[in-house]
């Protein structure tokens, strides 16, 4: 096991995965505005997907069924981000700000 | 274009176009306030070059001012000139011989294809067209070299005199001018073909800026600006000088009001210029250029004068006001395109910048002439 | 400079390249993620995510399925970043506010968080005894289309009405917003 | 007709026809220079458009000037020009105004109006013509006359630190 | 895997390579073409026909200052040319200039490129933003709408070429349109189709090859007449090369793929003439398509921001969805 | 919904009108003249800085009367004259004329009434001092006649 044969060992990608997961989990909840937000989800979500991809590699008795979930993700990833982005917009049309702080009022 | 955004104060910013910037063509710099690409609220502002020419007038002799008039606009420089020689003429009393006069108002013809064959390459290079640029510089440098070889300067003629001309033109002159009336009009239609007719072109300018015929006057534009609103407008015809009453010519006027109508005003009119050129050089009476007897001072009586003629740019407008001494006691040079500009600040408005930009290059800007 | 270099490949084989070349990913792709995450201007916050996905991509591409490496730059890069980059230019066109993280204690915490929760799952990882399978897939287009037309076909639809109905909930959304 | 119609208009201004010709109108007659030149007075004048270029010649007091523009615009004439003429000897600033048409039906109307040079305020006019912005704002550095009720009345051609007025006759460069 | 990988580094020198000496020599060719369009001579002082020319600039670019404005994100600034090169230099990859031609020929060659064809953009709203200059910042919004509006019916229309060939393999698509020139998938008689709307997708691909690449009449990125220079107005020496020579290689694989997915690639017009190697028949085609890139920008006036949306979305977008479906059915039919 | 397409049509039809021009210019000789490998001669009356005439001896026409002093509008002109002894004419000792003020009106060769004034045909001027473009017009009628 060396250092230069990572690329063929389950649990590099799997350690991978979870460090883009944490990165995740730590921008939403440092992130003030709600775009930074959106952005560290897209990192959770791409987290999940590497773990997908990795046990489709290694371990899937199916060799499609991980791609499928990956393409899933990121599908739902992309209406992820029109829905998101079309509510910061209006959010800022109403209040002038994307900071999560400033919009607590949700009357609308 | 009415921006279908409402516009919000707190969202705008201030961008500057110019004084240094493509699209103005000299040093000239609008203060827009902008909302995302559309114009919020514009201010104009001008003075970069001013010169000070009317405080000029009134330390020169009469004589000594003359050159100045081909500074203010120095692409129709004849046109002004002889605003000026006109008004001083009418003002001391000089008789100009006819033939003068035909051979002033050739040259101010051939000005003035020169003067709308640059503002048309110039204008199609706004609109991001750069080959027209060149293919209209290629007939205007053949109306240079005709000018040239008259007046000795390319661009800023001196070549009017109070009572008559500097000099006589020759045979070289009337054929060089009746080769190049049949090559215009080839020309002319190859840019009726490139530019005119293009898709783009066509869309770019339909619609945009649409001037009002109240507008046009409350601000006083004139040239194409006023034609293209429908204003059946020329002072040439409307106020006639010189000798234009003798020739044969129309006033081409478009009711759309926009971008596209001053464009078509001004290709008309090179080719009512041309007709004026061919009569000229059809009807050009023998005789002196200068006449017999001339005043060695130019006095004229006190009181107060005012000559319009129609320049390249619109009505330009020349007031005399003398003391009777050697020098004017004041003189005001009024600029078309003063006004012209003028409308700019209010009617582009909620415009986006591109059309705001194709408006301003159809206003046909000389900036010299606005900052005078 | 490594202990185990007995077992693995040497450094200038063509293996070992490739190792090299994995491992300048994986720096990129985390990297990338520290950026996207920590950076003050939501424009470097956008190039960071671009940076990572550009490493996720290799990842994938290292996980023998070129055509999923390849959609994830396509869409994340060239269609979510592009929006999102949108969206900061339309909603905060001066950049009047800097980003940062919002009280002095929500950093350490949210860092306290995150390394336990990825320690975690990566101690978890390593520990579970997976059993790894011989067989790799061929990464073929064609097996992707045509388990997805046939066996996940559920998926497939799936995906085409969420798009579809994110599509018209952001065009609603937008144009709500703007009359008022 | 036109030029007719707005003279009459004009003339309305003027409710005693001022029977006297300033000196200064007679243009055309050889005048001896050294003999002083009196103001003119109020009134309206008809020219001779061959010479002078121009027909209708009013001659307004500044509290006038809102009224006798008024009745251009209405007469559809569009704004030439605004100018300003020093007569340093008389000490008096004048504001000419030119008016011209968009028709054949030619007609070229000036109104004047003359203030003291010490304490030059004249009403502006951009209230009736937009475009007398610009023309009195030029006006305004080159003379130093007060437009009052300018919304913008700032330095237009001369640079923003401008505090002189070279159009003055007492102004040396 | 591992062997390919190392023809991948290898390629991608070879590629840059290639990248920088066409973006060199199709500045020549563009200065020299508009020249001739407006009846100039163009660049002929340095060297024969001015072939010095594109070196010497480069030379100049190079010697000139980096200057960076304050306040720019010194960063991105800096990041933002590079990023402008790198995803054209990496479709040279995978771009089959003959049989043999190949660096790394994948089964899934198209997606590759319109795969880094799409971080472009981002190249051009890293410039604009860095920059702290309103022009470019303007700029790089348009550039943004404008990549976004000009990706869909690109990709629509390149998966109605893809329906046809039943491959993302680009060579495979340039093997089927072997034979003559009426086999080429723009002509519709003898192609794989018989799609009698492959002219307009043909037209429809080369409008968004044109709007993809910024280049007029849809330059409005770089609108000078409005933006100043756009996205690198605060740009100068070699950060302004590398956008210049990032939107000539972009030109070119622009012009590689309508080559590849129209004009039968590598394949020579009449069969007869197939014994001239295929490289010559690739490059004859691609240097077409080029000089008409440039004959199409000396020649119109440049779109506005809303017309080029409205192409985009009320003519393009339809047009091309109603090609999708009508080739779908066809394909269905026979 | 026709005129959706017939839109389309035309506006194509338009673009290919124009590039058929630009086509047809492409093949057309070039009309500019490559400037410093090719010249122009200048036409007769091409007014570059003024230059003093001379007579059948070399001498300049010149009677140092200033009108061109008096009648230029820049002040740009300053000449100056001696009377020899014995002679009856005034003799032209300098003659500098400013080019850097000079608009080229003519009104100095106009004004001159001993055909002493005309335009050179120079044009190739070029210099990055300004006190180069103080012309001693003597000294450059003399250089001529060398």
């Amino acid at each position: 096991m060396s250092i230069l044969t990572l690329y063929n060992d389950l649990n590099t990608f799997l350690v991978i995965g979870a460090v883009l997961f944490g990165i995740g989990i730590y921008g939403i909840v440092t992130r003030r505005t709600l775009i930074g937000m959106l952005i560290a989800a897209e990192l959770i979500l791409a987290g999940a997907s590497v773990n997908f991809m990795a046990f489709n590699r290694f371990t899937s008795p199916d060799p499609v069924t991980g791609q499928v979930f990956t393409l899933f993700i990121m599908a739902v990833a992309a209406a992820e981000a029109a829905i998101g982005l079309s509510i910061i917009i209006a959010v800022y049309r109403q209040f002038k700000s994307i900071d999560a702080e400033d919009t607590v009022q949700l009357k609308g | 274009m009415n921006s279908p955004i409402k516009l919000q104060p707190d969202e705008t910013f201030i961008l500057n176009v110019g004084p240094q910037h493509p699209a103005t063509h000299g040093v000239l710099r609008v203060k827009m306030e902008m909302n995302g690409e559309y114009i919020v609220n514009a201010e104009t502002v001008i003075g970069y070059i001013h010169r000070m020419h009317e405080k000029m007038g009134e330390v020169k002799t009469y004589p000594q001012f003359l050159m100045n008039l081909s500074r203010m606009d120095y692409l129709g420089a004849l046109g002004y000139s002889h605003g000026h020689v006109l008004l001083i003429e009418k003002a001391s009393g000089i008789e100009v011989p006819e033939r003068a006069e035909y051979i002033r108002a050739i040259m101010v013809e051939l000005n003035r294809v020169a003067s709308h064959l640059f503002w048309f390459g110039a204008f199609v290079m706004d609109l991001g067209g750069f080959s027209p640029l060149m293919y209209a510089l290629q007939d205007r440098e053949y109306i240079l070299d005709m000018l040239e070889a008259v007046t000795g300067s390319r661009l800023t003629y001196c070549y009017f005199r109070f009572g008559g001309l500097y000099n006589d033109i020759d045979d070289d002159f009337i054929s060089a001018a009746r080769r190049f009336i049949p090559r215009m009009r080839k020309s002319l239609k190859k840019y009726h073909k490139l530019v005119t007719g293009n898709i783009i072109f066509h869309k770019r300018l339909e619609g945009i800026a649409p001037l009002s015929q109240e507008m046009c006057r409350k601000y006083g534009a004139s040239s194409a600006v006023a034609r293209g609103s429908g204003i059946n407008f020329d002072v040439r015809k409307n106020e006639p000088y010189s000798v234009y009453p003798e020739f044969d010519f129309d006033i081409p006027v478009f009711h759309e009001c926009d971008s596209l109508a001053r464009y078509k005003v001004r290709m008309e009119e090179i080719e009512q210029s041309l007709r004026i050129i061919e009569q000229g050089l059809d009807k050009l009476p023998d005789g002196p250029i200068m006449p017999e007897k001339k005043p060695k001072l130019i006095k004229p009586p006190p009181g107060d004068y005012y000559q319009a003629v129609e320049t390249a740019r619109g009505s330009f407008g020349i007031r005399l006001v003398s003391d009777g001494g050697k020098t004017p006691y004041r003189l005001k040079l009024r600029s078309p395109t003063y006004s012209n500009m003028h409308l700019f600040d209010e009617s582009c408005r909620g415009m986006m910048i591109m059309d705001a930009l194709a408006f301003m290059g159809s206003l046909d800007l000389v900036i010299p002439e606005i900052d005078r | 400079m490594n202990p185990s270099m007995v077992t693995s490949p040497s450094l200038f084989s063509v293996d070992g390249l490739v190792g090299v070349v994995f491992l300048i990913n994986l720096v990129i792709t985390i990297v990338g993620g520290f950026i996207a995450c920590n950076s003050e201007r939501l424009v470097r916050a956008v190039a960071g995510l671009i940076v990572c996905f550009i490493g996720v991509a290799g990842v994938y591409y290292f996980l023998n399925s070129p055509f999923v490496a390849l959609m994830q730059v396509l869409i994340y890069v060239g269609a979510v970043s592009v929006t999102i980059s949108f969206a900061i230019m339309l909603a905060a066109p001066e950049e009047k506010k800097r980003v940062g993280p919002a009280g002095p204690l929500v950093g350490p915490a949210g860092f306290a968080t995150a390394a336990l929760l990825a320690g975690g799952f990566s101690v978890l990882a390593v520990r579970t005894d997976w059993k790894v399978m011989a067989k790799i897939n061929d990464g073929s287009i064609k097996t992707i289309g045509i388990e997805l037309l046939t066996n996940y076909s559920m998926v497939f639809e799936l995906i085409s009405i969420v798009l579809l109905i994110a599509i018209l909930g952001a065009l609603v959304i937008a144009r709500s917003g703007r009359d008022n | 007709m036109i030029c007719e119609k707005t003279r009459l208009a004009l003339q309305k201004l003027f409710p005693t026809p001022e029977p006297q010709e300033a000196p200064i109108e007679d243009a055309g007659e050889e005048k001896d220079k050294k003999v002083p030149q009196e103001p003119r007075n109020n009134g309206l004048v008809e020219r001779d458009y061959a010479v002078h270029g121009y027909h209708l010649d009013a001659q307004v007091s500044p509290d006038q000037l809102l009224e006798a523009v008024t009745i251009v615009d209405e007469a559809e004439f569009f704004i030439e020009s605004i100018t300003g003429v020093d007569w340093i000897k008389d000490g008096q600033l004048e504001v000419i105004y030119d008016f011209s048409r968009y028709d054949f039906d030619l007609c070229r109307v000036v109104i004047r109006t003359r203030v003291d040079r010490n304490h030059p305020v004249v009403p502006t006019i951009t209230g009736i013509y937009a475009g007398a912005n610009w023309h009195e704002r030029e006006t305004h550095e080159f003379f130093g006359i007060k437009f009052t009720g300018h919304p913008h009345l700032v330095p237009l051609l001369l640079p923003e630190d401008a505090d002189f007025h070279p159009l003055l006759k007492d102004f040396k460069a | 895997m591992s062997l390919t990988l190392l023809n991948v580094i290898v390629a991608v020198v070879i590629a840059i390579a290639f990248a920088a000496l066409n973006a060199a020599y199709l500045v020549w060719a563009e200065r020299r073409g508009a020249a001739r369009i407006q009846r100039r001579p163009g660049p002929n002082i340095n060297g024969p026909f001015g072939l010095l020319q594109p070196p010497l600039d480069g030379i100049k670019l190079m010697a000139k200052q980096l200057t960076i404005p304050g306040g720019a994100d010194k960063v991105l600034f800096i990041a933002a040319p590079v990023l402008a090169m790198f995803p054209a230099i990496m479709s040279f990859v995978t771009i089959p200039f003959s049989e043999s031609i190949v660096a790394k020929n994948m089964n899934v060659g198209v997606l590759m490129i319109f795969a880094f064809a799409s971080t472009g953009s981002m190249a051009l709203v890293f410039a604009g933003w860095s920059s702290r200059n309103k022009y470019a910042m303007m700029s790089s919004v348009r550039a943004v709408s404008q990549a976004v509006a000009y990706e869909i019916p690109m990709l629509i229309t390149t998966i109605t070429v893809v329906m046809i060939a039943g491959s993302t393999d680009l060579m495979e698509i340039v093997r089927q349109q072997s034979g003559s020139i009426l086999h080429w998938n723009i002509f519709p008689v003898l192609g794989n189709s018989h799609n009698l709307l492959m002219p307009m997708s043909f037209l429809i691909f080369f409008t968004c090859t044109l709007a993809e690449t910024n280049r007029a009449p849809f330059d409005l990125g770089e609108a000078e007449s409005e933006l100043v220079a756009g996205f690198h107005t605060e740009y100068g020496s070699m950060g302004f090369g590398l956008f210049f020579m990032g939107e000539y290689a972009n030109i070119v694989i622009g012009s590689c793929m309508t080559t590849i997915l129209f004009l039968g690639g590598w394949n020579a017009p009449l069969p007869f003439l197939g014994f001239i190697p295929g490289i010559f028949w690739f490059l004859l085609k691609l240097y077409l398509l080029i000089a008409t890139f440039i004959w199409i920008r000396w020649t119109f006036p440049r779109t506005t921001i809303y017309g080029l949306l409205n192409l985009s979305w009320k003519i393009l977008i339809p047009l091309s969805l109603f090609n999708l479906l009508f080739t779908a059915g066809l394909i269905k039919v026979f | 919904m026709i005129t959706y397409f017939t839109d389309i049509y035309h506006g194509l039809i338009s673009l290919f009108i124009g590039m058929g021009i630009t086509f047809k210019e492409f093949f057309s000789p070039t009309v500019t003249v490559s400037y410093p490998y090719e010249t122009l001669t200048m036409c007769d009356r091409y007014r570059g800085h003024t230059q003093l005439i001379a007579n059948e001896e070399g001498k300049p026409n010149c009677v140092v009367c200033g009108l061109c002093e008096k009648a230029c509008p820049s002040n740009c002109i300053s000449l100056a004259g001696e009377k020899p002894e014995g002679g009856k004419k005034k003799v032209l000792t300098k003659y500098i004329l400013d080019f850097t003020r000079c608009s080229l009106c003519g009104s100095c060769v106009e004004s001159c009434n001993f055909n002493a004034l005309e335009f050179s045909k120079e044009y190739n001027l070029a210099s990055t001092r300004k006190e180069d473009f103080i012309f001693d017009l003597l000294k450059r009628l003399e250089e001529k006649n060398k």
